[in-house]
């Protein structure tokens, strides 16, 4: 792969990163008119009000509103937390490991239903069994993640399945207190398996609820996929080199399937982590996602960008990922 | 080019092979009763335009053709064998060492996600054994016969950083890897500039030549025809309409439409409005002899 | 040519973006697609283009209806210049000029019935009034194409390919144009229906009086169809004419291959094997675009024009080589003076080290002392010319062959002189000289093939330079020879003789190589 | 279309696509899920049976039809307001509905006018509607319609603003991309040399072409404003929480979830189906609009 690609992609981020900084502003300072109406609590004077106008440079006019806004997020200072009174960047570092852990394990869950669902799916090609996969696609696609989570809810209460944890990430009676957020890999590293365990276990309904979605796209995207390039005219080369099924699917078809699933599976990733911010309060999950909707709940402003930010990083920097796994894979991008 | 009486059988020989789409309603029939034979050796041209069956013909006998294909009736004999219908596990060990293909586009019949040595050289491995060194070496010679320069550096490229005759080449390298009896050629020529054609013809007989191996030549071009053919099978609406000597079908056609399809040809070294078009009463006729065949036939089937 | 023309091309170019190539920010650099294209056409003519794939015929094609807006040169319809005219004063000449498009599939809007296609044109220049008149004209334009008024209602998908090509040459000629430019438009098509169109094609030409612009890559088609000719390689018109005379004799060798590679259904089992040895590799050609050019006696004559075609078509860098660069003025940025004296073989391993990134090598330094062998000083006269012409040479090749080599092959051009393949007399050290230079090329393109590296030999005849002025005319122009020679380059071919003195010494070897001797030899210069 | 019809004569152009239409099994089927919701949306004051918002406390979670302990006139049931269910499912559909025709429309507008001028037009144009578009995509959607919603104030017209602003991206992309394509193909090249004008090229001869997608896109962006507009009822940012929309009754029934688990169920329910029903209506449209521009 050519570095001058590598680096294409990562100068075109810095502008897109501008952007977000910019309707972000705009968003939380111009289009309410007045911000200080979204912070005050009832009863505050008018005194009140004043000081938090200057606490928030809001007496300033816009224009140099943003030029402090954009010195203060340049020097990662992201601000204080309303509700919270705490660095803003203390407390979302502080809950984005939980996030990305559970982003991981949905993702491992999705490519793995997803891509045994397709091969299923292209196994039986033209029978009724890739009917069944592509019905079975279909309506998991057509459920949304949150509508999952609380399927799964219901699912636990009227079942009664008292061992399948809905809430917290894990259990009160478990003494482990991680040094990082990474409680999963931390666990397992110092052999805590009963933490590791409790973990996994409150992890698994919020895991599987983002995960379905994805792995119909999956499966959906890589059954076409395999099945467009089983029609190619090399694969009738291959057939006629005498070369079996198995090998056919699995070495020339699937390395070319690979391509578009991958750049799809990247681009539905973000909107898993997106759809974090609802799963997670649902399963009363301590992630960042959780955390933006009590901030929309409290209008804590600051939170409120800070996190925003941080989710439009993520999504930058997974694109950027995939962009990079694309061209690792498709011979065309990695020569000239 | 006047072919003694072989000593020995057809190389392929296919007999009254009758092939059809299954449709939804009824099946379309593609072949109505096709029959050849070609010698050992022997470069046997199959003419005809779009839809006249000629390249379900080499499909049928490479044992490719979609799976919405069915073959009604007849069957394909490689070297006396019947192989119309053979189990998937047998048809496998036939490909490569028994038969190899020079497909239409080189564009699309090199697996774009591997380099060109590896798809060489897997066909080695598969049916002559060869341990990974050897089948590299072998691929090396393979690249040099069909005149392709630093075949060291095109082992290791991928399809797209070649040209397309580059391409025809590597396909011409992998159908003969194996030394196969019999070659189907699918319009092998078809996409390329006229003077990689000429080329890629060139490389193609002095192959075969080389190999002694039989070629079955699916064109729509009489010239190219003219040019590398022993005998000719001129195709219309999935019926021969005649098989001979390449020299007598061109010049001294038997059919009226073979005929009407020279008249038709333009060349460069005549002058100009001499072309005259197939008779459209005469694909009319065609046709209605066509469906005609098919309703005697469904009489009693 | 005694009408005047309807439509007239005079230094044609042509530059698309290439987008393959655009930088993270800003826009994409622009590719040369035409260099350069003269051409003209009188009413009711008939002219083929023929090239092979990249040739740029179909985009002069759309040059020509003006799809593209060319770059530079002049492009006159009917003696008005429509090269720079904003699209808006073209419409109302657009009727005058139509286009038949290669795949009529991609060029007949999906979502329209035929009648609604073909009377689109009729109704914007308000050719038909209403509905029903608009109809009847559909109706008889239909009939003109051999189609049924009943193929009006049906939508394009439901025809077939001729069929559809039919319906394109209806709309194309709805208009009653002057000029019709058809691209490629039998090329999808079977023999039969190719017959078919070329017919109807034929007719509405008599019927019509319409001028044809007539792009193919079929010479055969092209030959039945046209009464000039332009034959296109990698942008440029190497060579054009009347159809019947270059077909009978081509002078551009590229168009002879062209000619010979075409199989003509006549049998001739030997006509596969008579295909060239060197033929049956891959042609090596390469790009002058994009390459670095190393030019030895850079400063003057030949020299001189190889640096300017070089920067002409696109050479990134060019060093100028030459005995000393004091006074040189560098034309082009691109140019790199470089002080070489290519008897010096110590120079030239230093020159090898220092321009590493060398793609094309010309070696054009030559000396000639213009002296017979019956000299007083021949012996040192003999010695200059073989030092320069020969060894010169020779040292160039060894030591710039490896630097191709490690940036994956070019090209070397080898400034020969037809003198290297007859005598003349009162210059024979010269001539030896050439011929042994000629040999010696041979001989390094043997070898330097395997390194995917092209190696041409130049035999023009005499150039209009200081040094070849006391020649009798015709002269080359050095900038013909130069470009020839880049042709050669980018088209593959090993050996050239550009000008016509060379092209007609070269025929006449191959036919009676005693005959040219005698003529040679009767030939005194002075 | 007029002159078209006028030079064509008769038969209606659409004929042929009427009939596939209704030869496809997906079509059909999600067309009439469809239809079923929309007559209970536009008939609600006829066919509920009770006042959606009308309190009952002596009524309080009663069971549905179908449980032992139901009370008749109560189908579905009754939340902990003792408020009816079904009538109020019925109320729902006609919220969901509105916000899915709206913000489908106003965000294909949107989308499509500046995806055709950034795939027709290209160079700047392009770049930077294509910047904006890359920009929007590094947001999370969930998140901005709620902040979104949040600065504007509850209510429909909140609701209906914030996933056009949002969800815009999508057709721009898919009509750009398509745009693109068509230009290429050779139809456009002609209707030039004929002399037709930019503007008219891209309306009279490319947006025809594009038709059929922003058919099928419509279709899916209106499941996806279901969703959507379930998701900020449910954050209760909708509407006033008492007027019945389908998430808000979700997020009722998350709360009583352990003694009542119908009240989730049953709008659940609803989403699903008028959600699966817009899909294969939207896949369905794909195949069958499909031949007509390709083959």
């Amino acid at each position: 792969m050519s570095w001058t690609f590598l680096l294409r992609r990562l100068l075109l981020a810095i502008p897109t990163l501008f952007g977000v900084a910019v309707i972000v502003f705009v968003l939380l300072r111009v289009v309410p008119g007045d911000p200080i109406a979204m912070l005050i609590g009832p009863g505050a004077t008018e005194a009140d009000i004043a000081e938090l106008r200057r606490l928030y440079g809001l007496d300033e006019s816009i224009a140099l509103q943003f030029v402090y806004y954009l010195r203060d997020l340049a020097g990662g200072d992201f601000g204080t937390s309303i509700s919270m009174r705490q660095d803003v960047m203390e407390l979302v570092l502080g809950r984005l490991p939980v996030t990305i852990e559970l982003c991981l394990v949905a993702m491992l869950v999705a490519v793995g239903l997803g891509g045994a669902m397709a091969l299923a799916g292209a196994y039986w090609r033209g029978r009724s069994g890739e009917a069944a996969v592509d019905g079975a696609a279909g309506f998991i696609l057509a459920i949304p993640d949150f509508l999952w989570a609380l399927l799964f809810i219901l699912f636990v209460v009227v079942f009664a399945l008292d061992g399948l944890p809905i809430s917290g990430r894990i259990g009160h009676d478990v003494a482990f207190r991680g040094a990082t957020g990474f409680l999963l890999v931390e666990s397992l590293l110092r052999l805590r398996l009963d933490a590791f365990g409790s973990v996994l276990l409150h992890t698994i309904l919020p895991a599987l609820a983002l995960a379905l979605p994805l792995a119909a796209i999956v499966a959906r995207v890589l059954k076409t996929s395999i099945n467009e390039a089983m029609t190619q005219d090399y694969i009738l080369m291959a057939r006629v080199k005498g070369f079996s099924r198995a090998r056919i699917v699995g070495r020339e078809a699937l390395r070319n399937a690979l391509v578009p699933t991958v750049t799809l599976t990247g681009v539905q990733f973000t909107f898993l982590v997106g759809g974090t911010v609802l799963v997670e309060k649902i399963f009363s999950y301590p992630g960042i996602g959780n955390m933006a909707i009590d901030a929309v709940i409290n209008r804590d402003l600051p939170l409120i960008q800070g996190l925003v930010l941080t989710f439009a990083v993520l999504f930058i920097a997974v694109n950027l990922l995939v962009d990079v796994s694309y061209a690792l894979l498709n011979p065309r991008m990695r020569h000239g | 080019m006047t072919a003694t009486p072989p000593a020995v059988g057809p190389t392929l020989s296919v007999r009254d092979l009758h092939l059809a789409i299954a449709g939804r309603r009824r099946d379309t029939p593609i072949l109505r009763g096709v029959s050849l034979d070609i010698a050992p050796g022997e470069v046997h041209g199959l003419v005809g335009e779009s839809g006249a069956g000629k390249t379900m013909i080499g499909k049928a006998v490479l044992g490719i053709q979609p799976s919405r294909a069915r073959i009604a009736a007849g069957s394909v004999l490689f070297d006396g064998r019947d192989i119309t219908h053979l189990p998937e596990r047998e048809r496998r060990r036939l490909m490569g060492r028994g038969m190899g293909l020079i497909p239409q586009d080189p564009m699309t019949s090199l697996n774009p996600a591997h380099r060109i040595g590896a798809q060489i050289a897997d066909v080695l491995r598969l049916h002559l054994g060869l341990d990974r060194a050897a089948a590299g070496a072998r691929t090396l010679e393979l690249l040099n016969e069909v005149h392709i320069r630093a075949p060291e550096r095109v082992v290791r490229q991928y399809p797209h950083e070649l040209s397309g005759g580059m391409r025809q080449r590597v396909s011409i390298a992998i159908a003969f890897a194996c030394r196969p009896k019999l070659i189907v050629a699918d319009e092998p020529t078809t996409a390329l500039d006229v003077t990689v054609q000429r080329q890629v013809l060139a490389l193609i007989k002095r192959m075969q030549a080389q190999e002694d191996a039989s070629i079955l030549f699916v064109t729509h071009d009489l010239g190219v025809v003219a040019k590398i053919c022993d005998r000719v099978t001129v195709l219309h609406g999935g019926r021969v309409l005649e098989t001979g000597a390449t020299r007598r079908i061109v010049e001294a056609p038997g059919h009226d439409y073979t005929r009407a399809l020279i008249a038709a040809t333009p060349r460069h070294d005549r002058p100009g409005g001499l072309l005259r078009p197939v008779p459209e009463a005469l694909t009319a006729r065609l046709d209605a002899e066509a469906l005609a065949y098919d309703a005697a036939r469904g009489s009693h089937g | 040519m005694a009408e005047p023309a309807l439509l007239e091309a005079a230094g044609l170019r042509l530059s698309l973006p290439d987008y393959s190539r655009k930088p993270p920010f800003g826009p994409a650099p622009p590719v040369d697609i035409l260099h350069g294209i003269d051409l003209a056409l009188a009413p009711g003519d008939t002219l083929g283009v023929v090239g092979e794939s990249g040739s740029g015929k179909t985009s002069l094609g759309r040059t020509l209806v003006r799809l593209y807006k060319p770059t530079a040169g002049r492009l006159t319809f009917d003696g008005r210049d429509i090269a720079d005219l904003p699209e808006n004063r073209l419409r109302p000449l657009r009727p005058q000029f139509q286009m038949i498009f290669q795949d009529p599939q991609s060029s007949l809007n999906p979502r329209r019935r035929v009648a609604d296609i073909v009377a689109q044109p009729l109704r914007l220049y308000g050719r038909a009034a209403t509905g029903s008149e608009a109809r009847r004209q559909v109706d008889a334009l239909l009939e003109r194409v051999a189609l049924r008024p009943a193929h009006g209602d049906r939508y394009p998908h439901e025809l077939s390919g001729g069929e559809r090509q039919r319906v394109g040459i209806a709309r194309a000629i709805a208009l009653q144009p002057r000029l019709v430019v058809a691209d490629e438009i039998v090329s999808g098509l079977d023999m039969s229906s190719q017959a078919q169109i070329l017919a109807l094609l034929h007719e509405l030409r008599r019927d019509l009086g319409l001028a044809l612009v007539f792009i193919s890559h079929d010479l055969s088609v092209v030959r039945t169809v046209c009464d000039r000719v332009v034959v296109m390689l990698n942008g440029r018109a190497v060579e054009q004419g009347d159809c019947a005379a270059i077909f009978a004799s081509p002078r551009h060798p590229y168009t002879r291959r062209l000619l010979n590679a075409i199989p003509l259904p006549d049998v001739d089992p030997g006509w596969v094997a008579r295909t060239a040895e060197n033929e049956l590799g891959e042609k090596l050609t390469m790009n002058v675009r994009d390459s670095v050019a190393l030019v030895t006696g850079a400063n003057r004559g030949v020299g001189a024009a190889f640096v300017r075609a070089l920067l002409e078509r696109g050479a990134t860098k060019v060093y100028a080589g030459m005995r000393s660069t004091d006074g040189y003025e560098t034309p082009d940025g691109r140019v790199r003076p470089l002080a070489l004296d290519v008897t010096d073989h110590g120079r030239i391993a230093e020159a090898a080290a220092e321009c590493g990134d060398v793609t094309l090598l010309v070696n054009n330094a030559g000396a000639n002392r213009n002296r017979p062998i019956s000299d007083d000083d021949a012996q040192r006269n003999a010695r200059d010319e073989m030092d320069v012409n020969y060894f010169g040479t020779m040292e160039m090749c060894r030591r710039f062959g490896p630097v191709l080599d490690a940036n994956g092959g070019g090209a070397i051009v080898n400034m020969l002189s037809i003198l290297s393949r007859v005598n003349l007399p009162m210059i024979g050290t010269y001539c030896a000289s050439k011929a042994a230079s000629l040999s010696l090329t041979q001989g390094v393109r043997a070898q330097l093939a395997a390194q995917g590296t092209l190696v041409v030999a130049v035999m023009p005849g005499a150039i209009n330079t200081r040094m070849g002025d006391m020649n009798p005319p015709p002269l080359e122009e050095p900038a013909d020879v130069a470009s020839a020679a880049l042709d050669a380059v980018e088209a593959g071919e090993e050996d050239i003789y550009p000008g016509t003195v060379a092209a007609g010494v070269s025929q006449g070897l191959a036919a009676d190589a005693k005959a040219v001797e005698k003529q040679f030899a009767a030939y005194l210069p002075g | 279309m007029a002159e078209a019809a006028a030079v064509t004569g008769a038969a209606s152009p659409t004929g042929g696509t009427a009939r596939r239409l209704l030869a496809n099994p997906r079509v059909v089927l999600g067309g009439a899920v469809l239809v079923f919701f929309a007559l209970a949306a536009l008939f609600a004051p006829l066919i509920a049976p009770h006042d959606p918002v009308e309190q009952d406390l002596l009524l309080q979670y009663v069971p549905p039809a179908w449980s032992d302990k139901a009370e008749a006139g109560y189908l579905f049931g009754t939340d902990n307001l003792g408020r009816d269910i079904l009538s109020r499912l019925i109320y729902g559909a006609r919220v969901a509905l509105f916000v899915a025709v709206a913000a489908a429309a106003a965000a294909g507008l949107l989308g499509t006018a500046l995806g055709l001028l950034a795939g027709y037009l290209g160079g700047w144009v392009d770049t930077v509607i294509s910047r904006l578009v890359e920009i929007w995509m590094a947001f999370p959607a969930v998140l901005l319609s709620i902040v979104l919603v949040a600065v504007m104030g509850t209510g429909l017209h909140s609701v209906i603003i914030a996933i056009a602003v949002i969800d815009w991206t999508r057709f721009c992309r898919v009509v750009r991309a398509e745009t693109m394509a068509q230009k290429q193909q050779d139809y456009v090249a002609s209707a030039v040399t004929v002399g037709l004008g930019r503007m008219r090229i891209l309306w009279r001869e490319i947006l025809p072409n594009v038709l059929p997608l922003l058919i099928v896109l419509f279709t899916l962006e209106m499941g996806i404003a279901v969703i959507v507009e379930a998701i900020l009822s449910y954050v209760n940012l909708s509407l006033a929480s008492d007027f019945p929309t389908w998430g808000g009754m979700i997020s009722d029934g998350r709360k009583y979830v352990n003694q009542a688990p119908w009240l989730m169920i049953l709008p659940i329910l609803c989403v699903i189906a008028l959600v699966l029903a817009l899909n294969a209506l939207g896949d369905g449209l794909k195949d069958a609009l499909d031949p007509v521009m390709r083959r």
